[in-house]
């Protein structure tokens, strides 16, 4: 009986608890590059966390995780800008044709004031969309490509902005800014903002997982199945979706946070719709609805991507495409999610299972591209 | 507002039309319900009674015509999820339910349908809990509790969702055909349970098995082109030549006359 | 040519007995320098993404240098080992991939950026880690970083000849501005901006449109309305095929509206297609039909390597001699070690003679001096230089010596 | 007033084009509930084959000017992003039916590999295909202003092809058996539909009309490997706005974009017209939830 | 006309149905009753190509076609009224119909013509209706075009799930003397499942009962244990 319980939870958190070991222990056996590289996919596993919340979870598809991620960093980077410009202006605005600091800038100055707005705009402006589409009961595509726009207005609206956000450099050459008295540069600096990105991602998995465990996330199954079924129960979707929405944006922003003195840039390309598409990728690939997986996938994803790229720069594109392809194929359900099936898929496969040989597959459309399509006859 | 002449109505429509692109398919209905009734509609198929419960759950707004529930709540101008927060519940045509979860999540999920988000971070409390288990072995569902109920056959399904409206304790029970493919002792079951259930709240369904209604019906209502037909106890109304016209057919009741 | 720094090893002193910056620079300047017999340098260009379609061939072009450097012996008698990593018209990717060739492989070099935006991201990396970065394209100025070396042309050799010419040969009048939505247009035109007051020339309007941006219709109606005499182009990419070609089709010819572009080279014509912008005009340093000896082996070389369908072009020949310049700054240092090569630039006697002619590192700023040179485009897609600044101009950046930048180059430098 | 229709023009032109890369996008995804993110790549095989066409081609039509070999490089273009499609549903998309997900990383993965396979096959830089003589110039509308007519060619295709898709859709018997077949495959098999064959050739279709806007966009526009991401996010932008599955939607979607951005960009800049043109989308589809045209039912 | 040998099936790991023996004579009309999650369903939807087998053999007129594709049987005349109905919800009921002759290639023009005469006489509400989106049709008008479509090419095996659910108490009439004509005639082969006993038996011509996911109890009109068939139809 005891031993049993040991073994569920060493299946419930064994893995976890493994990577969160090995990460830790990162600094002692990885070159200086190779761990400002790990902490940076670090951050995308931590939005891929708040994608897989809202979408593997709530079944909301959202395009535009590369936003809050982006505005995140850009509330820190502009902090750290200031910083590393110590007292005068920042060097774009300089060249922009600036004279002084724009007014929105100064509260930055002061480094709690740019966390909070780092984390609370995109949270703000995630409640405010969320609001009125959901609202609106706008679903499934729909529901997407209003972020993928509001992702791609505000990066096009970032690059016109020049003298106040960089334009298409984005805010870089943060190197001189001071963090408790180091540079930012600095070996010990850039450890502590890895180990904060471990800390930061293990509590966001944590609190990942605390949610779906509860019945709110049963709840947001709920609502990926049958929308109508929970309005109908009684439930107010509108005030569930945007609970999700906000914290995942929330999620994303906390990774910018993170990013951002890790990489020492941020620019408007990391927050259009390619990056944003690249999240859901990451979901994909490691595994909906399986938060691990959405860990596992960042990682191995960029690592993928990172590797090709190094070991045939010209064409590695083709690697990383076929790596997609071949992640779908062999595991539908992404990589984390058909490993726990596997043990059931051999049992299956022993006892040759046949399976629905129509096209009619799982009944759980992602993206419900026609949401009436599966709406149910009242 | 609709004058409430007579307080006991749960249900008072006036006047209510709704219309697709000029069809109507409610034309004008009046209805009333009384606390505790266990009330039949019957018509033709495509006579607006399922519109008629899409316009008690505010799923459709009617165009025309006002509808009160309660004695107080003013059904067109209040949020789906609202109304059923003041204690409408309802069963669609066809079983509607979460299918990536299991059965008992299912329940839980319609029984903590007043709680907020904090409030569904915890626990389900024990009284709900019993809630579920006591629905759970009404409808015969307690030994597929653990089971997804996307695997659930047909009948399955209607029970469950039936047995999600259960642990809400609604004031008002909307139900869509509930009996749809079910064996006669499960109809006879389903009927019994909605007489039970009639004791404490009341209850609408809309059926086209007329010996389902026949046998437990008291009161039943027809609805015809989006009108009321006629309403009346149920020998009555299967006598009249109008219903035996639009909706029985001559043979059967001929039949059933022999 | 280029002898003139070479086997000048004399005051050359190990990495390590300099001060560097940062352990891990030092480390790799360590690998670079001693280990085995070879040289690390890098190479860091976009090969995918929308930049790769001009990136690439300055890819080639740095290669096919080092290939000849190596056929010749190499540099301190060690072959060059390029490693090259694709920046994927992403800026975070190229300050990642800066930092992965400087601290993980150890080169002593990097060659590579086209985009300033790539350039100010890899810049901090470049300066925080003691790393050196010849950058081969024409520029906004305002930069003069110790970590890089320019070889393209800034302000003072391109874009201010180019709308001289415009107003003083042209006879222009009212000038429009066009360019992409970016640091370097947006910088570029405010100095063209006080160049035109400086002339007393109109400015018939500005616009910018989104990187990739096809669509000028609108534009090109706001063109139409304004009237003026001529454009400067400051588009960058696939913008200007879709310009071109939906200019001509407005009607306009260059006889009508000359087009002075200068992210236009020659690889850009083959994509326009000649037909479609023959007889504007390009302000570079370099041309395929530029008339030096070492430009006909450049380009008999370049295309024996990659084709003979290809062409030249400046940023390509300024990514070619780039390599040079570094050899030759090597061959004086006697050493691989970013402050001795800084070190020897600083002597002022690093020049070259590319196929542009004549190129010498500026010992201040690091920049080159290099010939100016208008041209204007045939039909068969080559260029022809009609205006030449006939000697080498000295760069300067921050437009110190332009009276009329003064109030200008003071706001907009530090 | 010269200004004035030419303005409107230029609304109804950037509208034709728009339709004209988001038609075939509308096919795979209305009707498929296929994502396909691979329909730019399929744009740019278009264009690669009107390049093709001029080099290989052109001498034998009477040359490059003659513009013959143009013509013919429309319907092959079509075939040829159509027999690609057909191979990659065969091979790739008919095992993620019913996972719209798991078709866009894949369809993303194959975007990934022409991408660079064009690049590895006609280089990196940008090519060029020289327009037919007889599209050069314009009609004079006085004033000086040209309407041009690759422009007008360009709506004249798009006319065409909407036809052609209308009449395919919902006046032949195989437009029909398709539309079954995307609303309830199950069911259409059952009632006879060889449901595999109507996958392949709707999804080749699909391809096959971006492939006609690949070769339709070499007059106006760049041709190089990344010619498709120009187009695939506004593609989206069209179909979504328009509504899923609707053709006439799509259409009206088009034109209003079209229009919208033309009329916003000559106000202000083209910057600020984009971002007005995606702000109008948003709160439009807060009005409109499932686009323009959204098919009801119950 | 159609036999089953031993088919069983699965769904992922879970048996649902074993071992069933079961045929359809020609001109009959086979009932086949159960409860709620047996396997009828299941069963239908194996016989119509849309689950693979996990063993056993299916044979029709004498051709085993335990491995044809769906749309080959359909061709073959088989028809099938699922239950949930099926429809194309953005079809108009016209072109739901259109659909029915899908596996009809060798029907002529007036040939399909009579036929929709045919069935618009039966559900006079089509004919209303026929230039109407589908899915905007009320349940029972679903059901009846479900019907309707399949009716209308005349397959040679029918098959049924439950095809009176959600129809009007006249409408059922009519289709349980259609469905007495039609045995009458003998021409078409019909595999029938229904929760109405009396319906079941008033036109059935052999029965059978499941009980998770196995026959249990089968017979004529004649021999049919009516007794045991409503204790195993019982919960
Ligand atoms: N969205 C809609 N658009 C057009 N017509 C509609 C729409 N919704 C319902 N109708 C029509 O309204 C009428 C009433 O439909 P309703 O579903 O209420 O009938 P019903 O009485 O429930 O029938 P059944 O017994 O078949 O379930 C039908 O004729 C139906 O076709
Ligand atoms: N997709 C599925 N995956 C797994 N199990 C399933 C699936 N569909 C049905 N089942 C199971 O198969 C069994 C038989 O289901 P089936 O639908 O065939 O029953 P049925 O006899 O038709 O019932 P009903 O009378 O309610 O329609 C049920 O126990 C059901 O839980
Ligand atoms: N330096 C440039 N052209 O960006
Ligand atoms: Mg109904
Ligand atoms: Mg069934």
């Amino acid at each position: 009986m005891d031993k049993k319980k040991l073994a569920r939870l060493i299946g419930q958190w064994g893995s976890f608890t493994v990577l969160m070991l090995v990460l830790l222990a990162a600094p002692l056996f990885l070159s200086d590059f190779r761990l400002i590289q790990l902490g940076k996919f670090l951050t995308f596993a931590i939005i891929a966390l708040g994608l897989d919340l809202i979408w593997g979870y709530g079944g909301m598809l959202s395009l535009g995780q590369g936003l809050f991620f982006g505005l995140g960093a850009y509330g820190f980077a502009m902090y750290l800008k200031l910083q590393a410009s110590g007292g005068k202006l920042p060097d774009f605005m300089f060249w922009s044709g600036l004279k002084e600091l724009p007014w929105f800038w100064v509260p930055f100055q002061s480094p709690v004031f740019a966390l909070a707005a780092a984390l609370l705009v995109p949270g703000l402006l995630a409640g405010i969309l969320g609001y009125f589409v959901f609202r609106s009961r706008v679903k499934g595509v729909y529901f997407s490509i209003i972020t993928q726009a509001l992702t791609l207005l505000t990066s096009i609206w970032f690059v016109g902005q020049q003298a106040y956000t960089g334009g298409t450099n984005g805010i870089t050459n943060l190197g001189s800014a001071q963090i408790f008295g180091h540079s930012l540069q600095s070996p010990p600096v850039q450890r502590g903002f890895y180990l904060a990105t471990v800390v930061a991602l293990a509590g966001v998995y944590l609190l990942c997982r605390w949610l779906t465990g509860a019945r709110f996330g049963r709840l947001l199954v709920a609502l990926r199945d049958n929308e109508e079924r929970v309005r109908f129960l009684g439930y107010d979707p509108v005030r569930l979706k945007v609970v999700v929405f906000v914290l995942s944006a929330m999620i994303a922003a906390l990774a910018g946070i993170l990013f951002v003195p890790q990489v020492g840039i941020i620019s408007p390309s990391s927050m259009g719709v390619v990056p944003s598409i690249e999240m859901v990728v990451w979901v994909a690939v490691g595994g909906r609805g399986t938060l691990l997986g959405a860990v596992v996938g960042a990682l191995l994803v960029s690592y993928g991507r990172s590797y090709f790229s190094e070991s045939y720069p010209d064409i590695w594109q083709i690697f990383l495409g076929a790596l997609f392809i071949g992640s779908v194929l062999l595991f539908p359900q992404g990589i984390v999610g058909s490993l726990a099936a596997l043990p059931q898929r051999v049992k299956g496969l022993l006892s040759r299972r046949p399976s629905p040989a129509g096209g009619e597959a799982g009944n759980e459309p992602l993206i419900q591209v026609t949401a009436t399509h599966a709406e149910g006859r009242s | 507002m609709p004058q409430t002449t007579n307080a006991k109505a749960i249900l008072e429509l006036e006047e209510v039309t709704v219309s697709f692109d000029g069809f109507k398919a409610l034309d004008g209905l009046n209805f009333r319900m009384a606390y505790g009734e266990l009330r039949f509609v019957i018509g033709p198929n495509g006579a607006g009674k399922t519109t008629l419960l899409d316009v008690l759950t505010g799923k459709t707004r009617p165009q025309r015509g006002t509808v009160l529930f309660d004695g107080r709540v003013n059904v067109t101008r209040t949020p789906e999820h609202e109304l059923v927060r003041q204690g409408i519940a309802r069963k669609f045509q066809t079983p509607t339910i979460f299918p990536s979860l299991t059965v008992y999540e299912n329940l839980e999920a319609a029984a903590g349908f007043r709680e907020g988000v904090v409030g569904l971070m915890g626990r389900l409390d024990p009284e709900r809990q019993e809630r579920i288990e006591e629905v759970l072995e009404l409808v015969a569902l307690r030994p597929r509790a653990a089971v997804r109920a996307g695997v659930l056959a047909h009948g399955e399904k209607q029970w469950l969702e039936m047995a999600m409206l259960l642990v809400q304790e609604p004031k008002l029970l909307l139900l869509d055909e509930p009996v749809a493919g079910m064996t006669r002792a499960e109809r006879n079951r389903t009927g019994e349970l909605l007489q039970a259930i009639a004791s404490r709240c009341s209850v609408l369904v809309v059926e086209h098995d007329m010996e389902f209604v026949r046998n437990f019906a008291s009161r039943v209502t027809v609805l015809h082109l989006g009108r009321l037909l006629t309403e009346g106890p149920v020998a009555q109304v299967q006598a009249d030549p109008r219903v035996i016209e639009v909706y029985i057919g001559r043979s059967y009741q001929a039949e059933i006359a022999a | 040519g280029g002898s003139s720094a070479s086997n000048n090893a004399a005051e050359s002193s190990p990495a390590e007995a300099e001060p560097a910056a940062s352990t891990p620079a030092a480390a790799a300047e360590s690998a670079a320098g001693e280990g085995g017999d070879t040289i690390k340098v890098g190479i860091l260009h976009s090969l995918s993404g929308t930049m790769a379609i001009s990136e690439v061939s300055v890819k080639d072009a740095t290669l096919l240098a080092i290939q000849e450097i190596n056929a010749n012996g190499g540099v301190l008698g060690k072959q060059l080992e390029p490693i090259i990593e694709d920046g994927a018209s992403d800026w975070p990717t190229f300050a990642e991939k800066a930092r992965k060739l400087i601290q993980q492989d150890g080169v002593a070099v990097v060659f590579g950026c086209w985009t300033s935006a790539s350039r100010k991201a890899v810049l901090p990396v470049f300066e925080e880690l003691n790393g050196l970065l010849f950058y081969p394209v024409q520029y906004e100025g305002l930069e003069a970083s110790p970590n890089i070396f320019y070889t393209g042309a800034e302000p003072t050799q391109q874009i201010i000849p180019g709308v001289d010419y415009l107003v003083n040969e042209l006879g222009a009048q009212s000038i429009y501005l066009l360019g992409s939505d970016y640091v370097f247009p947006r910088t570029a035109n405010l100095i063209i901006k006080a160049q035109l007051e400086h002339l007393g020339v109109t400015l018939a309007g500005e616009e910018y449109v989104p990187l990739g941006g096809t669509e000028f219709s609108t534009i090109i109606s706001k063109i139409q309305e304004a009237q003026p005499d001529a454009i400067f182009n400051t588009l960058n990419g696939d913008s200007n095929v879709a310009f071109f070609k939906q200019f001509k089709d407005a009607g306009f010819t260059a006889e009508t509206l000359p087009v002075m572009s200068v992210s236009v080279a020659e690889e850009e014509v083959r994509g326009i297609g000649p037909e479609n912008i023959a007889g504007h005009y390009t302000a570079w340093n370099y041309y395929q039909t530029t008339d030096t000896p070492e430009n006909e082996a450049f380009v008999a070389a370049y295309k024996a390597a990659y084709g003979e369908d290809r062409v030249t072009s400046d940023p390509i020949e300024a990514g070619y001699f780039g390599v040079y310049l570094w050899k030759e700054m090597v061959e004086k240092a006697g050493s691989v070690a970013v402050d001795d090569v800084r070190a020897a630039a600083q002597s002022g006697e690093i020049t070259f003679q590319a196929p542009e002619g004549l190129v010498k590192v500026d010992p201040e700023n690091q920049h080159t001096w290099k010939i100016v040179r208008i041209g204007k485009i045939n039909e068969s897609g080559l260029i022809d230089e009609v205006w030449s600044s006939g000697e080498a101009v000295r760069p300067d950046p921050f437009l110190q010596n332009i009276e009329w930048a003064a109030g200008l180059a003071e706001g907009l430098s530090q | 007033m010269d200004a004035l229709i030419l303005q409107a023009f230029n609304g109804i032109s950037l509208g034709s084009i728009l339709l004209l890369v988001s038609l075939g996008l509308a096919f795979a995804f209305g009707l498929m509930n296929v994502i396909n993110m691979a329909h730019g790549e399929f744009i740019m095989v278009g264009a690669y084959v009107a390049y093709v066409f001029q080099l290989l081609l052109a001498p034998a039509m009477g040359g490059v000017e003659a513009g013959l070999w143009f013509l013919a490089a429309i319907p092959a273009a079509f075939l040829v992003a159509a027999l690609l499609g057909g191979l990659m549903e065969t091979t790739l998309v008919r095992h993620l039916y019913g996972r719209p997900l798991d078709t866009l990383l894949a369809t993303w993965g194959v975007g990934l590999i022409l991408q660079q396979a064009a690049r590895s096959i006609f280089g990196a830089p940008n090519v060029n295909v020289v327009s037919p003589a007889w599209l050069n110039g314009g009609a004079d509308i006085g004033a000086g202003f040209l309407l041009p007519y690759k422009r007008i060619f360009i709506i004249g295709l798009v006319l065409l092809v909407v036809v052609a898709m209308y009449l395919y859709l919902y006046r032949t018997s195989q437009g029909r058996r398709l539309r079954a077949v995307m609303q309830n495959r199950e069911m259409a098999s059952c009632l006879g539909v060889r449901s595999r064959w109507v996958d392949a050739t709707t999804f080749a279709l699909g391809t096959g009309l971006a492939g006609v806007a690949g070769c339709a966009l070499t007059l106006i526009g760049p041709i190089g490997p990344s010619l498709g991401t120009f187009y695939i996010v506004d593609a989206f932008m069209v179909v979504v706005l328009g509504g899923v599955g609707s053709l006439p939607g799509t259409i009206l979607a088009a034109t209003a974009i079209g229009v919208t951005n033309t009329v916003l960009e000559l106000g202000t800049t083209a910057t600020v017209g984009k971002v007005l043109v995606l702000l109008a989308v948003i709160v439009f589809l807060q009005w409109k939830p499932s686009g323009l045209a959204a098919l009801q039912t119950r | 006309m159609l036999e089953l040998h031993q088919v069983s099936v699965n769904y992922g790991e879970s048996p649902i149905l074993r071992d069933i023996h079961l045929q359809v004579p020609s001109g009959q009309v086979v009932c086949l009753m159960g409860r709620n999650g047996v396997g009828k369903t299941t069963l239908m939807k194996s016989i119509m190509g849309l689950l693979k087998l996990r063993s056993g053999d299916i044979h029709f007129e004498g051709e085993r076609v335990t491995h044809w594709r769906t749309s080959q049987r359909a061709r073959a005349g088989f028809g099938y009224v699922p239950q949930g109905r099926g429809i194309f919800p953005y079809l108009t009921v016209y072109e739901n119909l259109l659909m029915g002759f899908e596996a009809a290639e060798n029907m002529g023009r007036e040939e399909r013509e009579a036929a929709l005469e045919e069935v618009y006489s039966l559900f006079p509400v089509l004919k209303e209706m026929r230039h109407r989106v589908a899915g905007t049709l009320s349940g029972g008008q679903q059901q009846q075009l479900a019907f309707a479509r399949v009716l209308i090419r005349r397959p040679k095996l029918l098959l049924l799930d439950e095809p009176t659910e959600g129809i009007q108490p006249s409408i059922m009439l009519e289709i349980e003397e259609l469905i007495l004509a039609l045995r009458e005639r003998g021409e078409m082969s019909i595999l029938l499942v229904e929760q109405f006993l009396d319906f079941a038996l008033n036109v059935g011509s052999y029965f059978y009962v499941m009980e998770t996911g196995a026959i249990v109890l089968e017979g004529d009109a004649g021999n049919f244990d009516r007794a045991a068939a409503r204790e195993y139809l019982a919960v």
